[in-house]
Order: structure tokens, then C-alpha cells, then sequence
């Protein structure tokens, strides 16, 4: 997609698109008026906002007031749908929460898709449609976006990389440096939700579940918190690695230690389940619609509150607190009793035998 | 999670800790191997040796099937799936452990061999069939547990006559490995906890010729209640001076074993006349290979794999750490160059392993020590 | 070594296959190694393989053991602080 | 990439990367600590810079004044070394261009990286480093970024995604839509270089020549054209597809005739030759450094002047005029004395034998 | 571009083509088909037409090898690559012409077929000798010209045993289509463009049967000077009623053409007993085949290829133009539901289609004359 | 039909190839069709192979041939305008 989302214009493109039946080949990238026909009538027809309706390789915006936020993110998921959402929505959720995390307001997206031949235009169309619902009911718009094509064999179904800019207000200094020893830890609802549906529908691994994932846009939330509470020292959304990689990177960056409470984790019943059928640890699994929060202790109560009160907050918890740690170990202090050490391993988690 | 939630009581643990510590004759020390790495890694995890007496001491046993398979053997099964242009089916345990030239399945397969994780030797018989036209090989590693499974894709192979389907045969015994322990250095054992999930296919009956060597044994589930109450059962043994095989773990361990699953053990494989194990040296009639019967799936047949013996990193304390001659922090390489993200030894990688184990659930505890 | 979990067998399928229910994760696994299987056993299950059944009655027998003996050395404890 | 552009910790990564040997392989899109050295030592030592360091998943930079322009491309090219540039250098000046054909001063990149499993870290580190080195010529920091390996087949080698923010001083209107009749139409230089560059190098084709990709930042020279001439109408980069697909875009978007003088477009002997070869027109065949530019036909002159003694200018010249036409059509008047039509087909241009 | 460049002189063609007002009787008309598409090509591109005078007039002849090829053979080449699992090698011609159901090579690659372009099929080789364990088909089409390198690459497959190599044959001949044009509905020719890239094979002799018919027969080049200068030869032949073959190509046509090149046909390839053209239906001894010493190499045998005719699209007019009966934009279709993106005829698709060739070069003619 | 377009033989390589050149853009095609090709001849390439050679005799003579028509022409035509 660049650049021309009109109706269809019948002397340009004597045909509609056979979306039923049709797939991308390789004419769909080849800048020609194929292209021009996919854009228009895919991208174009959802997404269409007066930025990109501008029609150019570039949208442009108002002055923005306030200090800029960008964020990027490539979503390489597959399947490309999965329970609780897909690759297009969870391009839409994962970089507005990306800006957000900084405290700011997400304002504009823009997005790259990189697509493998043969994708099923049904499929692109349904991706797109959902992308452009995502975008609409956070209000930020897709101004701008890119389509590529490649050859069968040299992608997978397709790839959106999202970028976003948002405007971060005076007075919020939010960041993974920030935190203090002292901080209560908080958590925005369950964990591991978005991992294990994922993995449930992995070819050779499929079981099923009622789990969906937990893809959602968390700007809103985040809103709430810092007007509540401008004193939040950090923000970050655990995906990749999930709660063990994010917690221990950190750690790392603010130079603490980290102590969670096994209890206070809240894990759905069948998250759990799923991980012990794969040997592998829920905190360890990736979410995408959670945030983690670090304020003063005094302040925890009162955010955990706004938190529960806000859109994908009912579930929030306090989960832990920061210590002083020369090793900046981040330690869990098991339902059992015992403490262990929660490792920053390889985020790819696979199924074990032993 | 019904069954395991239950046996994972801490309070409960407490006080069957308490029971122990009461049961300890003063003065006197109690040496017991877990055998398992299932049970290293409870143990680890749950931090049952703190909760223990001091009078208590556990040490590590070779049960970990990543960490005993000699670097030769992973270096033949990165061979077979480089060279040979065959899909090799693995378990996640195999990906990330190092051969030489610090090369693994992992990076075989970002250098482009055709490798896939399984779960389950039918998802490889599923790839086989999927792609007739490719070489499908399984790499079967475990103990007496996981041999039941290899054995059934055998079965299903010959029955489905999938004649590009072969199994890479590393299936290892338990019985001869605690022999091997137990007559190589003096380590001062009083008794070995058994591995509860290698019983429910061999049963109980093959430990007695240990309990006639002196020695006292309990064979036990995974769940840290399991191994308090091993260890009770133990520790009586050794003050009653009766070493005896008990069964602590009668939930899901008939003492027979699984007869069903030995008949197919029985006709698939057969004992192969030595095997290497890391640690250990070559063991006889420690492992098994594929049955003559199914000669044709045999992976070291069809593709000509010669077993090549290679020595440990340098530096590496693993066939220390299996045998439990050296406790993982003994290592001058543990959490220097040897870290579960970038392993030297074998024990690194899987959470089995006496220094993965002891990296993931333990090290706070002598940092904060040291 | 060697993971395995207990899980509840909800359906039987065919070819030895049945159908298992961990905490609300259903999966197809292999009962070929077992006899008599019923829907409503526990079955320990390993690399996609059921190994053995699991007997509520041993489970239950083993657990109140375990209860009494921690209770008497609760009192035991107690015994020796108090002495 | 996204988080830690730091120097090598040694207690988080006992062992520098094996740049010479080693390959990207899963667990480098794992989340976990693999992931994190990748990032530290490939990313962050090239791209460090105040934004990239604040070393969270977002960056934030000072409030900028005037209007916000956004725009992102996909870059997927094989191969990815080719004479004169390579997919780092071509994804930060295809991005810093879209940018700046709005008018506006590009002022940082977001760099979305989707890397095939197998990839050699010396060539990602080549192809990083040849991005920083791009972005640090043309003044525009990459801030912010993201990294995600997928398995072999796919993926083709690297893919890259970066995005653009830039900031419009007021006065300037300049969009394709903005065409009049009677305006020249100029381009900057030598046109196909690029494509021809890329085929030269495709496998089953491969041919010599001592054609170069034109892979350049325009962005200085469109600073300098603004300044002397705010009335420019409409300036596009006519990659993908060519002055073909470019220019019959256009013409559709104002609703404009656009007619080229096949003498006065600047191509090389070279290019000219590989099109003979291959049978496509270069009037196809993509550009990464090159511009169109739309302007009242007597303000011309001076905007040629100004092009010409700019950076990656000198070869400009003024290929045509606007003219009414209700079909949109774009012409070009032959050498020969003709005219054709200059169709705006797939721009996939293949060797044909008839 | 030597030996191109100078014949593309448009100050020289005006005057030639002031030479050929010059030379045309008033009140008389001259008819002549540019046989080939090539000559199509270069007519439109470069305006010849409105350059002559206007009682010269020129129609489009079958000389389109995209353009013949009847929807049937278009099927069977989609079949091929779909449904054989070969990777089917052509030139990237074909990508988009139609088949039955809006189908094509392009759309049978996106759906997953393995269809790879190729300039040469000296390259098509590389594939089959890279890729040993796959069936690689070469899609070969074209006049005289285009058949020795399909000659070539069966005498080296043979030499070299490429046994996974073989030939989708649908060369036609030259002199059958023109004869059957010429046999066919009257239109009141004069004089044939011959072709002279087809001439550089089989000479110029094969044309004699036609000026014996009383048609005037110059071979050109393909510049708009050679061109211009064979209509001159042809108004000249008419203007003197004598018709015979001469040769405006002579740079680089000898009169013999190339008898390497036809020796190497004769031995790799046989002439077939009839072959459906598209619009002219079926022609005897029209085309080549595999010859049955080269039966291995042959994709019609190796695979099965049974032919079968399928109408063409409803309402498309490419049978007539392909004959000459009708222009481009007679068709119903032209520029309506049929354009070069989304062709409905096979003369929509390559740039020797007339109507390709009109849609990309005349169409602003046509439009701003209605 | 039949693309084909002339090109200088540059360099004879090995199984009856050569490389050619057009305007600076260097390509092995196959020369096995014709015989005594020899560096600097210009031949006529069709898809990887050269169909027949060109002669710069013949060329010339053409196109001096049709210059000369061509002024002829133009002679008459301004005759004609005249006249
Ligand atoms: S730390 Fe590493 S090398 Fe040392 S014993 Fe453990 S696994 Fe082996
Ligand atoms: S316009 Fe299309 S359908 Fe009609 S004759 Fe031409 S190619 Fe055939
Ligand atoms: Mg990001
Ligand atoms: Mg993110
Ligand atoms: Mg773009
Ligand atoms: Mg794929
Ligand atoms: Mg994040
Ligand atoms: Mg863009
Ligand atoms: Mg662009
Ligand atoms: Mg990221
Ligand atoms: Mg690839
Ligand atoms: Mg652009």
C-alpha cells in the first residue's frame, strides 16, 4: 500500500478484485496498476482516513504539542489467525502499546507489509479489515504503509511491521532506567494468555483450549494511570520472553533486583495446564495486550485500583517488589515456600521431554 | 492440576521435613543419590535441601538423558541431519546441546540442515509420511521411560511399511548405570532415589540386586511431597539398617511396571553390546540399538553412522557432575563461559542437568552466600 | 528425566488414540500401551504416550499418610521447642 | 532490536558474538538474553545515539515544530549487496526520500528487522553498519527498532522496514495531487540505474556492467529547492515501476496529461543496453535516487539550476510538460519523431523474446 | 546500439517514406501483412503508420507466438506445472497469458506452483543440473527463430543424461501459418513483411511458394528504417506486377539463413502431423515435436499431456486478429474487460499482440481521434 | 517476434561460448550456432544464442543506399512542393 486509497475507478481498473478466489502474485507488487488496484481497493477501502486519503508516499499531519514518541514492531505471527485476534489487529494493539508505554498518546500508525505470493486476497482482506477495526476503536489512524510482494518460499503468509509516533505530555518520565528499589510491581491481568493460543495451534502441537489471546490496546489504561499517578517509574508491555525476559532486561537496565510472588501471579487454570504439557514455565510465555507497572510502594494500591477500573485492567494485580541487588537477579517466591531464580533464557520455549 | 497440586504443599513439606530432621540419628550422616534429573530439578526448584537437615546430603545422579549422551553421539546426529539431507525429528531437549566445534542441532539448523522439534515420536511418523519423498529420521534419546514411545513409531513403521522413516537409536538403561556408580569411585551412599517414571515401564524388581549391595532404595514421583517422603522412607531404612526397594510412589507405579509396554520394547530393540556414556566410559549392555528385525530402520545403518568417541570440553566437569563427584559450582567453567543461553556441557542444557538445575533454581543461594 | 503429567481421559478414539483433559487443555495422545482404559481415568502421560493409570485410592491412601505423619511431627516440633 | 544499545556486559554475555562464523538462528529472536547480545552488540554499537539509548522499546525526542510527516516502506531486495548500495543503505534513503518529497526535513528513522534463521552475523553486520553509516550522513538517527528471526524459507535473508518522521515548515503545499497544466517536469539524473544494478545481479540473468544502483538521500537537495522555489507542485521518487508507474500515477492523481521528450531523458548507454538485452523499457525500471519534480513551467530554469548544483543532482534535467487530457494519458515524443503511449504495467519487468 | 541506432533515424524515415509516396500510383491501394509481431511491434512504437501515405495499409499478421497458441496448450502448460509437480521453466512471455477459467502461469505460481522464468534455455539446464531430484520442464514456444535453442538444449540433455530434463514442445512454422492465411478468408494482400530473425534460420527460399501465388515478398529487419525500406521493395514489386522474395535485411541475413541451426533441428526435432493454431485452426505440418530419438526429453510423453481444445473466450475477437480481419480495437473487449493488466485474449499480453501493441502505442491516436 | 538484437563478440570462452557486449553490458551467450565467429564480429542474439553474424559491409551499403534514396526524396518532395 502507498498511495492511492480511492474507490474503484472503473477506466483504471476495468475489473474488481476477485477476493473470493484471487490470490497475491507477484504483479500485486510490481508498483504497477495491479498494485494500484490492490491498494485501492484493500487497503485504501479500509483504512481510509483523510491523512491517508492525501494519496502520496507520505501523509502529513498537524504540529504535534508535546515531545515526540516513535516505536516500531515486525509481526512475523503464524498462524496469521489465532484465537482472540490476528496478525493485523495484534500489529495495531502492539506498537499504540509500544508508544504508551512511555506515558504517551499514541497518535498515528504506519505500516509495512511484506507478503509471500499466493496469500489468499480473502485472507489479506480479512487481516486488513481487522487492522483498520483495531485501529478505528483505539482512534489512532494508519496515515501511511508500504506494500511488498516476494516469491513464494521467501516469507510466510505475510509480514506487517507497524510503526508509531505519539506525543508524550510535559512532567512524565517513564522508563526501564526508572525503577527504584522500594517499587511495588503490578501487573495488568493474567499471564501467558497470548502465548499458549498461539501455541495451540502450532502444526504438530495442536491441542485445544479455551484460552484466547489477550491482544488488546492498553493506551487507554495507560491514560488512566498516568493521570492518576504521575509518579509511575516504569511501564513495559511483557511480549516476547513474557514476564521472565522483560522483568530481567529490566533488572538489568535499572541496575535492582526483582522479587515476585508465585501467588499473586495471576495464571488461568488452562495456561497453566498447557505449560505443564510442555514442560515449559508461563513466565516465560509471551503476552500482548499486558503491562507491568513500577511505582512507589505507597502509590501501588491506588494504581492497581485505577488499573482494575480501566479496559484490560480487570484482572490486575500486585505481583512483586524491588529490592537492592548487586546481581540484579529477578527471584520468585514459590506458592511452596522456596525461592528460585527466574532465568532470561531463550524466549523460544519449546516442548521439553525432560 | 489434579493428582500434582496436591503433592505440592509447602507447608505440608515443612512438616514432613520436620518428620525427617525428628527420624535423623544425631551424629550420624545420610548420602542419597537422586538418580533422576526429574528429581534434580524438583529438588532444585522447590529448594528441598534447604528444608533438610544437615545431617542429610543429596547428591546427583546420571538420570538426565541430555547430559549423558557423549559428545560423539551428538556429533553423529548433527551429521546425520547436515550431511545426509534427511529431516531430523528431535525433541526440544537435543537442540541447544553442544557438539564439537561448538556446533548443535540448533545451529545445524541455521546453517540449513532440515531439523524439527517434536513432542512425540508420532508427530515424526506424521513427517514422514507428509514427505515421502524426503529421508525422515527420529532421534531417540531417553531412559527405560521414553523408550516405549520410540519402540511404538518402530511398530507403526513397519506396519505402515514407511520405508523412508528411520530411528537414530540412543536409548539408555537405568539399571546399568547405577551399577556403573556404584562400582566405580567410592562415594559413600546409603541409598538412591529411584525415578519413579523409568519404574512405571521397568517396575521395582530390577533394583533388588542394589538393595543386596547394601544399599537403600525408594522409588519416587516428581512432586516434592514424592521426594520428602522418599527420602523419610530413606533415611528409616538406613536406621533400621534394612536396605530394602520400596515403592513411594504407589499412585502411579504398579510394581510390575507396564508389562505391555516391555513386549513392544522387547520387539523393536535390543541391548547393544556397549555404549558410551558421558561420565561412566563405555557401559556393556547399557543401551539399546534397533531390533535386527527392523534393521531397516535403523538410522546408523541406513546412513552409515560410525560411532566416534570425542572428548569433553576442555576444562568441563560434567562427567564429575553426572556421576556426582563434583557439585556444579565445582565447575571452573559454571556461569563463567558455561550458561544455559551459551552451554559448554551437556548438564548446562537441559533443567535436568546438575549446573542448569543449579543455575535456574539455585545460584542466588550461594551468591548471596559468597 | 523424562516430564510427564497426569491427565484425565475424556474421549476414546480410534487406533488406541484418546483424548486427555489437563486444566481445560484437551489433547490427543496414544492409550496404546495400556488395557482398559476408561473415560474418567487418570493416565500419566509422557512424550504423548499414556504410561501408566493412576489410582485415585493409592493417591488418596498416600496423601493422608503424609497428612497424619506431618501433623505428628508438627506435634513433635512443637514437643521439642516447648522442650 | 529494540531495547539495549549497550557496550558488551560481561556477567550478561560471557562471550562476544562469533561475528565471523556464527549465524543468526532462532533463539537471536527469542527474547532472552541471546536476543539481547544480538541487539547490544550488532545494533546498538552501529546506530548509538541519544534516542536508541534511552534503551526502551520507544524512543522519545524533543517536541518538533511544524507539521508531522510520517511514511514507511518495506524493503525486501535480492540481492542483498549490490554494486552501489545494499538493503541497509536503500532502506534509509528510501525512507529519509518519501519523507522529504512532501517538503519536509526527515528527522528519524525506526528500523523494523525480520531476519531469515541461517543469515551470517557478519553479513547483518555489514548491512547494520552500512545503515548507520547512511543515517549518520544524511542527519537522520535511527531511534528506535525491532528484531525478529523466522525460520529458514521464510523469510529471504534479511527484510527491513524502517519508517519516517519529518517535520513541514509552513508555505509548502507539494503532493501529487497538486499538478497543473503547464507545468515542466524535471527529473534529477540518470534514470534505471538501479533496477538495472539489481538485475545485473539476479540469478539466471546475471550480466556485467559497470552500472551502479543510485541508492542516495535527497533530502538536502529538496531543502535547497524548497527554499529557492515554494512553488513546487509535486515532487515523487519514481521507484518501484519506474518514471512509468510514477508518472502515470501522478496523472491520474491531478488529472493531468503529462508528455516526456524521449532526448531529453538522462540515460545511460549502459542501461540502455541491458534493456535492449532483457527487453523492457527503462522507462520501467526503478530508481532509489532519483526525483520528479512538478513546477510552473517559468520557474524552471532556475529549479534546474538549483537541482543541478545540489548533492546527487548534476545530471538533472527537464524531461517534459503538463498538459490537459482527459484520458490522463502519459506520452512520450520519440527521438524518432513519434509519440506513444508510456503504459503503467506491472512493474515486475521480465526478459522477454518477443 | 551499433547496427540498431542507425536504423531508427526518424528524419531519414520521413524521407523514405515520402520515397514511398512518391513511388504509389495514385487511386490504387496496397495491402500488405506485417506477418510478425515483431514488425507489429516496431510499426506501433514508432508510428509508422501514420508516417505513409494513406492508400498504403498495413495488417497485423499471426506472427505472435504468445498470440497462436490456442487456449488448449495454454491449459496443458498450467496442467504441467500444477499438477506434475515439475518446476516448468518458460519465458516470461507466458506468464500471463489466459487459460481456461482466467488462469495462467503467474496465477498457478502464486497458487503455488513452480514456475521460474528463463531468458535462455541454456538456463533452464542450470536448473535441472542444480536440482537432480526434481522433474524440470522447459515450456518451449516460438517460431523458427526460437527453435534452435530448444534444439540445442535437447542435444545437450541427451549428451549430458539430464534424464530430470525434458521439453514442452510448441514450436510452429512460419510458412504453414502464412499459407494458411493466404488459403483462407480473402483479403486482398499484395505483399508480405516477411520476418527476418525467422529468415536468419531458414533463409528466404521457403517464400518462393508465395510470390509464386502472386504475392510480393520482402524479408525485414526490425528497425523503422528496415521496415520503412521493405514496404518501399514491396510498392515497387507491386507498381512492376513482378512478385518475388527479396531481402531488405541483408546485414544480417544471409539468403541460406543458418544451416547449423537447421541441422540441429532436424536431428532433435520432427515435424507434427497437425497442431491447432489459434485462429486458424488446425494446420497440417505446421509444427515441431520432440523427435522420437530425443522421446525421453519429451514433456508431452514424460507427463501425459493429452490435448484438448478449449474455445476462446467469449466474444474475444484474437481469432481475427491474429488473421488480419480485424484491428484490435474492433474487438468488443478491447480496452474495456481486456488490457495488457488483466488480458482476456492472448493478443493482449505480449507486446507483439496487436492489441498489446495498439493499447501501448496507438491508443492515444484512436482516442483523441473519437 | 523473435527479440533479437546485435552484439560485438568480445571474448571466446570455453564449450562454444563467447561473451558479447552491448553499450558496456557483457553477457556469455551461446555461439555453437554459427562457425568462425572470431573477436569483434557483431552477431545477432536470441535468447542466449547468436542466430547468424553481422556484416558491417552490408550495413553500410544499406544504409548509404537508403540516405541516398532518402535525399532523393527529399528532393522530390520539395519538387513536388514547388511544382
Ligand atoms: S558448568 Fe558446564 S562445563 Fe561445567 S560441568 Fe556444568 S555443564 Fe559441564
Ligand atoms: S482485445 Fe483482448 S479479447 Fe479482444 S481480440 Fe484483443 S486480445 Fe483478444
Ligand atoms: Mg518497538
Ligand atoms: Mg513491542
Ligand atoms: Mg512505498
Ligand atoms: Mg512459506
Ligand atoms: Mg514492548
Ligand atoms: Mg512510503
Ligand atoms: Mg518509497
Ligand atoms: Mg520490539
Ligand atoms: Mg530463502
Ligand atoms: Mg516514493
Amino acid at each position: 500500500m502507498n498511495e492511492q486509497p480511492r474507490r474503484r475507478d472503473t477506466r483504471l481498473f476495468p475489473r474488481p478484485l476477485d477476493i473470493a478466489n484471487g490470490r497475491v502474485d507477484m504483479t500485486h507488487g510490481g508498483g504497477g496498476r495491479a498494485m494500484a488496484q490492490l491498494v485501492s481497493e484493500i487497503f485504501g477501502q479500509a483504512f481510509d482516513n483523510e491523512f491517508l486519503s492525501q494519496g502520496n508516499d507520505m501523509a502529513v499531519m498537524p504540529p504535534a504539542d508535546g515531545r515526540l514518541v516513535m516505536s516500531t514492531d515486525g509481526y512475523v505471527i503464524s498462524p496469521l489467525f489465532f484465537p482472540g485476534g490476528d496478525i493485523g489487529s495484534l500489529a495495531v494493539h502492539g506498537t499504540i502499546n509500544d508508544v504508551a508505554m512511555s506515558g504517551a498518546t499514541p497518535l498515528y500508525l504506519s505500516a509495512s507489509f511484506i507478503i509471500e505470493e499466493g496469500l489468499p486476497l480473502a485472507d489479506l482482506r480479512r487481516i486488513v479489515l481487522s487492522m483498520a477495526d483495531a485501529s478505528r476503536a483505539a482512534g489512532v489512524p494508519i496515515v501511511t504503509g508500504d506494500t511488498k510482494v516476494v516469491e513464494r518460499g521467501k516469507a510466510d503468509g505475510v509480514f506487517i511491521s507497524t510503526a508509531g509516533v505519539g506525543v508524550l505530555a510535559d512532567g512524565l518520565e517513564i522508563g526501564g532506567d526508572r525503577i527504584q528499589e522500594g517499587d511495588a510491581i503490578l501487573v495488568s491481568g493474567s499471564i501467558g494468555d497470548h502465548g499458549i493460543a498461539i501455541l495451540s495451534k502450532r502444526e504438530n502441537l495442536d491441542f485445544e483450549t479455551a484460552i484466547e489471546s489477550d491482544s488488546a490496546p492498553l493506551h487507554r489504561m495507560i491514560r488512566a494511570m498516568v493521570e492518576a499517578e504521575p509518579e509511575i517509574h516504569c511501564l513495559r508491555d511483557p511480549t516476547r520472553g513474557g514476564l521472565a525476559a522483560t522483568l530481567n532486561e529490566l533488572a538489568n537496565q535499572s541496575g535492582v533486583g526483582l522479587v515476585l510472588e508465585e501467588e499473586a501471579l495471576p495464571i488461568k487454570p488452562a495456561v497453566r495446564g498447557a505449560c505443564e504439557l510442555l514442560g515449559i514455565d508461563p513466565l516465560g510465555v509471551a503476552n500482548e495486550g499486558k503491562l507491568l507497572a513500577f511505582c512507589p510502594k505507597d502509590k501501588a494500591e491506588a494504581l492497581l485500583a485505577v488499573m482494575q477500573a480501566a479496559p484490560f485492567g480487570s484482572d490486575a494485580a500486585i505481583i512483586g517488589h524491588v529490592v537492592a541487588d548487586p546481581l540484579k537477579l529477578v527471584r520468585l517466591e514459590t506458592s511452596f515456600g522456596s525461592e528460585r531464580v527466574v532465568e532470561w533464557l531463550n524466549g523460544e520455549q519449546l516442548p521439553r521431554i525432560c | 492440576m489434579k493428582y500434582a497440586t496436591e503433592f505440592r504443599d509447602g507447608k505440608l513439606a515443612r512438616k514432613i521435613a520436620a518428620a525427617i530432621d525428628a527420624e535423623c540419628t544425631p551424629d550420624r550422616s545420610y548420602t542419597f543419590m537422586e538418580f533422576c534429573g526429574g528429581h534434580t530439578h524438583t529438588i532444585a526448584r522447590y529448594g528441598l535441601e534447604e528444608m533438610l537437615p544437615k545431617s542429610i546430603r543429596l547428591v546427583h545422579g546420571p538420570g538426565c538423558p541430555v547430559c549423558v549422551l557423549p559428545v560423539g553421539r551428538v556429533d553423529s546426529a548433527i551429521e546425520l541431519a547436515r550431511d545426509h539431507g534427511v529431516i531430523l525429528c528431535s525433541y526440544g531437549d537435543m537442540m541447544r546441546v553442544p557438539g564439537s566445534h561448538r556446533m548443535s542441532l540448533l545451529r545445524a539448523k541455521a546453517a540449513g540442515a532440515d531439523i524439527r522439534m517434536v513432542w512425540s515420536t508420532l508427530d515424526a511418523l506424521k513427517i514422514a509420511r507428509e514427505n515421502p519423498d524426503r529421508e525422515v529420521a527420529f532421534l531417540a534419546i531417553g531412559f527405560e521411560t521414553t523408550t516405549p514411545p520410540t519402540a511404538m513409531a518402530l511398530k507403526i513403521a513397519k506396519a505402515e511399511r514407511l520405508t523412508n522413516f528411520s530411528i537414530f537409536c540412543n536409548h539408555v538403561l537405568t539399571p546399568a548405570a547405577m551399577r556403573a556408580i556404584l562400582d566405580g569411585e567410592s562415594l559413600p551412599l546409603q541409598g538412591i532415589i529411584g525415578p519413579g517414571h523409568v519404574s512405571a515401564v521397568i517396575g521395582i524388581e530390577p533394583y533388588q540386586e542394589f538393595a543386596d549391595r547394601g544399599q537403600a532404595i525408594v522409588v519416587a514421583g516428581f512432586e516434592p511431597l514424592d521426594l520428602l517422603q522418599a527420602i523419610l522412607m530413606l533415611t528409616r531404612q538406613v536406621n533400621e539398617g534394612r536396605p530394602r526397594v520400596e515403592n513411594a510412589y504407589v499412585r502411579a507405579l504398579p510394581a510390575v511396571g507396564n508389562p505391555k509396554a516391555r513386549e513392544v520394547i522387547a520387539e523393536t530393540l535390543q541391548l547393544r553390546g556397549a555404549f558410551e556414556w558421558r561420565g561412566l566410559g563405555r557401559l556393556p549392555d547399557s543401551a539399546l540399538r534397533v531390533a535386527d528385525d527392523y534393521a531397516d530402520f535403523d538410522a546408523e545403518l541406513k546412513f552409515q553412522l560410525p560411532y566416534r568417541a570425542v572428548p569433553d570440553p576442555k576444562s568441563c566437569a560434567c562427567a564429575d557432575v553426572v556421576r556426582g563427584l563434583k557439585r556444579p559450582e565445582q565447575c571452573p567453567l559454571f556461569g563463567r563461559t558455561c550458561t544455559p543461553d551459551e552451554p559448554i556441557g551437556s548438564c548446562m542444557v537441559s533443567s535436568e542437568g546438575g549446573c542448569a538445575a543449579h543455575w535456574l533454581y539455585g545460584r542466588h543461594r550461594n551468591k548471596a552466600a559468597a | 528425566m523424562c516430564l510427564a503429567i497426569p491427565a484425565e481421559v475424556v474421549e476414546l478414539l480410534p487406533d488406541g488414540m484418546g483424548k486427555v483433559n489437563i486444566d481445560g487443555v484437551e489433547k490427543a495422545v496414544s492409550l496404546a500401551l495400556l488395557s482398559n482404559i476408561v473415560v474418567g481415568d487418570y493416565v500419566l502421560i509422557h512424550v504423548g504416550f499414556a504410561l501408566s493409570r493412576i489410582s485415585p485410592e493409592e493417591a488418596k491412601e498416600t496423601l493422608d499418610a503424609l497428612r497424619e505423619m506431618g501433623e505428628l511431627a508438627g506435634e513433635l516440633k512443637l514437643a521439642e521447642l516447648a522442650g
